[in-house]
């Protein structure tokens, strides 16, 4: 029943429309006023050192990549829950077969201290 | 950030403070001397102090130490050649493992115009005592750093306010002044109303601070 | 024009089930998003003020009184005031981005609630893919708040920024394994297969005749218990609000935000939090249905439980009456009194059309809904004048190290028991 | 003891590589940050959100106090010294006091010691309810700052009773008193006490067992006896670290050898045992007003002071133990009705040295805790 998706459209462009109108409106309000020191980054009433736009540390990257691999295997478990029932022991001990392996590697990513934050 | 500081300005005699702009609205406490003692016959006045330790110092340094008591609390005047040894072996031997404080009182008229002191305290004696030592305008101390790492703030709060300069201290620079400005304010040459002009001018982009 | 008077009539007679979103019935699916619309910003402008009246009466102060009676019309004069705000894109900031961040955030909150049902009949749409859309589009918001953080140029947002992604990322995986065993409960019906669709899900609950989080107990209770602390997660609320911390990156990721856009930003997190306490009610605490659907389910107690929706708006009138009397009865407490009592009456109005059994039929599902939302708000609030704030390492071991195999593990116990079930 | 060279100053122009060639970030914690407690700036080199160094840079609030003493009299210096810790004045007041009561070689009499003993308990509970307070929202938990304030009120009230003032009371005399206490000074007092008993429990309650709270402070910013010493930190922050040190009780003042009670100490230093010790801190406090108050002698409040003060030749430093840590006072007199010189040693000043040490591989939310768990007073430290 593809009719059913076109709502979200619907919704999506109203509030892509009530959005910039709202600020639209806000910038007829509004006072616009700006000085250098408005204009500044706040770094707690300093000039700041240094550009913020370098290369960070890699943990956060590290935490996005194990994301999309557990992520992506959470994702195939759906069709299987919706015919559980259906699938029954044979699907059950697949699934386990498929978790074993996930299992597997996150105790491997646990072990390597991947999930260690510092 | 050092860069809308300028350059410190250590290059300039610390003696040659620029003069106030504004008139010192109370002239500082002037110091006749050292002033004699009130007329009171019975001020009370320092009394020689003795002790096993002072006995022991007294026996390696001799004349170089003056041990001292006023009101109960003992002091020593110490040759300022002794200042590192003494210091060494208050820590080390005579365990008096916490500085307290490291200050400064300022003597225009003397010719050694800084008594600089220690208070020293001993957690395993319970006891404190004050070391001073006279020291000449420009002249520099050994840092204590190495003894007390208390020492480093104390240090250079002594060199920010009297410009006391503290030989082997890791980062002597100014600490509750901001780089760059002239003058030592807690010498009695510098009034109480006195600041660095110019560098108000130049980093807060105001005529004068007051 | 006679096919959509004829969905009006169809739609208004109780006895035809048609369901929200079917083909051709783009004018409810209208009139639903207009209604949501309406419904969620009266939600985030009551939640503003009520986090801040219970927040204060948990702190032993009043929190606003000024503005309106009992400071009802606080969160008003706010929003006149981020209107008329001076609005800054700092110098530095790339500018498109910085302007687009607050769009993405909203409309990530906003849209998850295309497929939330109110009610049997009571949904924008209905999709067989209901909870993926929900999931997928909830965790859309991470994206605006990184474009945030990084479009400023300044060190505290970047930091809020990276924080808050590598947060919300790692609970979306705990609460898909959550998720994941509820919809696992729905396929041990008669017919055999789950559903995806959040009616369909509310139906199964219906039908199984319990609510999810009772199912297997405790496995249903732990899975919810996985959800809802992902949930708060997922939403940058404290005691995970290290995005945020105020006593740490001054206000993280939206530093440097001011005026409306900030307000953009505020709306976002309001209103996902609704949004997910939405997908938690869904999936486990039955919908729209009402308390006790299997014990007490004779006629009579159909009909006491209408009354109910009616009886809670007569409560907090009374309540406005109660507080009118209170007043001080000086002049200069005239027009708040004036404005409680109005306040007051037009609850009490409410409440009696409420007790009008057309109107209850129609409406106590939507009731029971939302007071279940509401609950999940009540405990946010408690949440944040509770808990001290935790800290970023030891967030990432609680969503890697507990709620990860904890969720694994109740999705294969689940599965097990649910086998058992099916054999014997 | 800290490695002296660790003590360098950072080089904060050049941020280096790290693993990865990832840039090392440069960040400044305050002067204007919610947790910095005042005008504290904090810069922080960080890899990641990992603390590999901080320096601090302070007198954002130097106001030249001891310049002021050199230039006032005896007298007129007394209300200043209220300025540095403003959140513990009357412990600055008694210190102060007490060292030129030194130099005269006076004595105030047995009452106004007893007033002084519950007036500067008092405050170290107003300073302690503060510290509680701010640490606590610091680290997340909004509510405790409500329930501490709420209390101090009540305190604070007694003080504006006694002497009109609330924060900066000025409540001390050379010699003694000014006023004699308020009718009705000692119930308000025991009422206090008697109120305040069961609300340390609520703090304590909604904090000591939390399972967040105990995670953000156990091991936090551990900091060892020797360092401790080395660094020169006193206070509670050294009692934590378990040395049983305390100046009312390693060298009195005030009277407070007459009075029964015991020093807190904690095991491991960290920022949790600070908050064990400075909560039984505040639970001994009560004892010694409860103490006091019900030995309040009758008699003068005042000693012989001459109208003009004009202390001997000399010099004097005498300490007290202020709800931070060691406040000392060194004032050189050289016969004048001014001092020749006063040098505060304060508490805070001396206690932020210890940061670096504390922070150093944490990560920045811990820093925040530490700062917290120090209570400094910028006040006190810029002087």
């Amino acid at each position: 029943m593809p009719q059913n998706y076109v709502p979200i459209f619907i919704f999506i462009a109203i509030i892509l429309i009530l959005l910039p109108l709202t600020l639209l409106a806000a910038k007829l309000v509004r006072p616009e006023n700006p000085s250098k020191t408005k204009l500044m980054p706040y770094e707690c009433g300093i000039d700041p050192v240094s550009d913020s736009r370098g290369r960070y540390t890699v943990r956060y990257y590290i935490i996005a990549i194990l994301f999309v691999v557990f992520d992506v295997e959470t994702i195939f478990l759906f069709p299987w829950a919706v015919k559980f029932k259906a699938l029954g022991l044979f699907g059950f001990v697949e699934i386990l077969i498929f978790l074993a392996i996930l299992i597997a590697g996150y105790v491997w990513v646990w072990k390597k201290g991947a999930l260690e934050w510092v | 950030m050092p860069e809308e500081t300028k350059p410190p300005s250590q290059s300039s005699p610390p003696g040659e403070v620029k003069p106030a702009t504004e008139k010192p609205a109370a002239t500082p406490a002037t110091p006749a001397a050292k002033p004699a003692a009130p007329a009171k016959p019975a001020a009370p006045a320092p009394t020689p102090w003795d002790s096993p330790m002072i006995a022991k110092l007294k026996r390696s340094y001799g004349s170089g130490i003056e041990p001292l008591t006023y009101l109960g609390q003992h002091y020593m005047i110490v040759d300022r050649s002794l200042i590192p040894e003494i210091l060494q072996v208050l820590r080390n031997e005579e365990q008096f493992d916490y500085c307290v404080d490291i200050t400064a009182v300022h003597y225009p008229q003397r010719e050694k115009q800084f008594d600089v002191i220690w208070v020293l305290y001993s957690f395993p004696r319970n006891e404190r005592i004050r070391v001073k030592t006279l020291t000449k305008d420009g002249e520099s101390l050994p840092s204590s750093i190495p003894l007390w790492a208390a020492a480093n703030w104390l240090e250079r709060e002594v060199y920010d306010m009297f410009g006391i300069k503290f030989d082997g201290h890791p980062d002597l620079k100014r600490i509750l002044l901001p780089e760059g400005w002239k003058g030592y304010p807690l010498r009695k040459d510098y009034g109480i109303l006195q600041q660095d002009n110019e560098w108000v001018q130049i980093n807060l982009g105001i005529e004068s601070g007051q | 024009m006679h096919d959509l008077i004829q969905y009006v009539q169809s739609y208004l007679d109780p006895n035809v089930k048609v369901t929200p979103g079917a083909a051709g019935n783009m004018f409810w699916a209208f009139v639903y998003i207009m209604l949501v619309f309406l419904g969620l910003s009266v939600a985030v402008i009551a939640m503003n003020w009520l986090e801040r009246k219970i927040l204060a009466h948990m702190q032993v102060r009043l929190g606003p009184m000024r503005v309106g009676p009992h400071g009802l019309l606080q969160p008003i004069a706010d929003a006149l005031k981020l209107l008329l705000k001076e609005d800054l894109i700092p110098a530095g900031a790339d500018s498109f981005v910085f302007w687009f961040a607050p769009f993405i955030v909203v409309l990530a909150a906003f849209c998850v609630f295309v497929v939330v049902p109110f009610g049997p009949q009571h949904a924008i749409t209905d999709m067989n893919i209901g909870i993926l859309f929900m999931l997928g589009v909830s965790s859309l918001s991470v994206l605006g708040v990184v474009m945030a953080g990084w479009a400023s140029n300044s060190h505290y947002p970047l930091i809020g920024a990276l924080r808050s992604s590598a947060q919300m990322v790692s609970y979306e995986i705990a609460m898909g394994l959550a998720v994941i065993s509820a919809i696992l409960m729905t396929s041990l019906n008669a017919t055999g297969t789950g559903t995806l669709s959040m009616i369909g899900i509310v139906e199964a609950q219906k039908a199984q005749g319990e609510w999810f989080i009772f199912k297997f107990f405790p496995l249903g209770l732990i899975a919810f218990f996985i959800f809802a602390v992902a949930m708060v997660a997922e939403t940058n609320r404290a005691p995970f609000d290290l995005a945020e911390a105020e006593s740490e990156l001054t206000a993280g990721f939206h530093t440097e935000y001011s005026g409306f856009r900030w307000s953009l930003f505020f709306l976002g997190e309001y209103t996902a939090m609704i949004a997910v306490s939405s997908i938690a009610v869904t999936l486990w605490l039955g919908g729209w249905l009402r308390p006790f659907p299997n014990l007490l389910n004779s006629p009579t107690w159909d009909t006491l439980f209408s009354y109910v929706p009616g009886a809670t708006f007569l409560f907090l009138a009374a309540i406005c009456f109660y507080n009118v009397a209170r007043m001080p009865k000086h002049p200069y407490f005239r027009i708040q009194t004036m404005g409680l009592g109005a306040f007051g009456a037009a609850l009490a109005l409410i409440g009696l059309i409420l007790f009008i059994p057309v109107v209850s039929v129609r409406v106590q599902d939507i009731f029971w809904f939302t007071a279940k939302v509401a609950g999940f708000q009540y405990l946010y609030i408690w949440y944040r004048g509770t808990f001290p704030r935790y800290r970023f390492d030891q967030l990432m071991h609680l969503g890697w190290k507990v709620l990860l195999p904890l969720g694994l593990g109740v999705l294969i116990l689940t599965a097990g028991v649910g086998l058992l079930q099916i054999k014997s | 003891m800290p490695d002296p060279t660790s003590l360098s100053p950072l080089d904060l122009d050049t941020p280096d590589k790290t693993f990865l060639d990832a840039n090392e970030l440069i960040i400044n914690m305050g002067p204007q940050h919610p947790a910095t407690h005042g005008v504290l700036r904090v810069i922080l080199r960080l890899d990641g959100e990992k603390v590999l160094g901080l320096e601090c840079v302070i007198g954002y609030l130097h106001r030249g106090v001891e310049k002021i003493g050199e230039n006032r009299t005896y007298a007129m210096f007394n209300p200043y010294v209220d300025r540095m810790d403003y959140v513990a004045a009357v412990s600055n007041g008694l210190g102060y006091c007490e060292a030129v009561e030194k130099l005269l070689a006076i004595e105030a009499p047995p009452r106004a010691q007893h007033v002084r003993v519950i007036l500067t308990e008092l405050n170290r509970l107003t300073s302690h309810q503060l510290w509680l307070g701010t640490h606590a929202l610091d680290i997340g938990a909004i509510t405790p700052l409500f329930y501490t304030f709420r209390d101090r009120e009540e305190i604070l009230k007694i003080f504006e009773k006694y002497c009109g003032a609330r924060l900066t009371t000025h409540a001390f005399r050379i010699g003694g008193l000014q006023y004699e206490t308020y009718s009705g000074f000692e119930r308000e007092v025991k009422n206090f006490l008697a109120f305040f008993r069961p609300k340390i429990d609520e703090y304590e309650e909604l904090l000591t067992t939390n399972r967040i709270w105990l995670e953000r402070t156990r091991g936090i910013g551990k900091i060892s006896a020797e360092d401790c010493i080395a660094l020169g930190v006193t206070g509670p922050v050294l009692r934590a670290s378990g040395v049983k040190w305390d100046l009312r009780k390693a060298q009195p003042y005030a009277n407070y050898k007459n009075f029964d009670f015991e020093i807190p100490i904690g095991e491991n230093g960290d920022t949790y045992d600070r908050y064990i010790v400075r909560m039984a801190e505040m639970r001994q406090s009560v004892r010694i007003i409860e103490q006091a108050v019900d030995a309040l002698p009758e008699g003068p409040i005042m000693a012989k002071v001459p109208k003009v003060i004009k202390p001997p030749v000399g010099e004097v430093y005498h300490s007290i133990e202020a709800p931070k840590g060691e406040l000392g006072y060194f004032i050189v007199s050289d016969g004048s009705t001014q001092p020749y010189r006063v040098r505060v040693r304060p508490p805070s000043f001396v206690n932020l040295q210890a940061l670096d040490t504390m922070c150093r591989g944490q990560l920045v939310a811990d820093v925040i805790a530490v700062i917290g768990t120090l209570d400094i007073v910028l006040g006190e430290v810029d002087r």
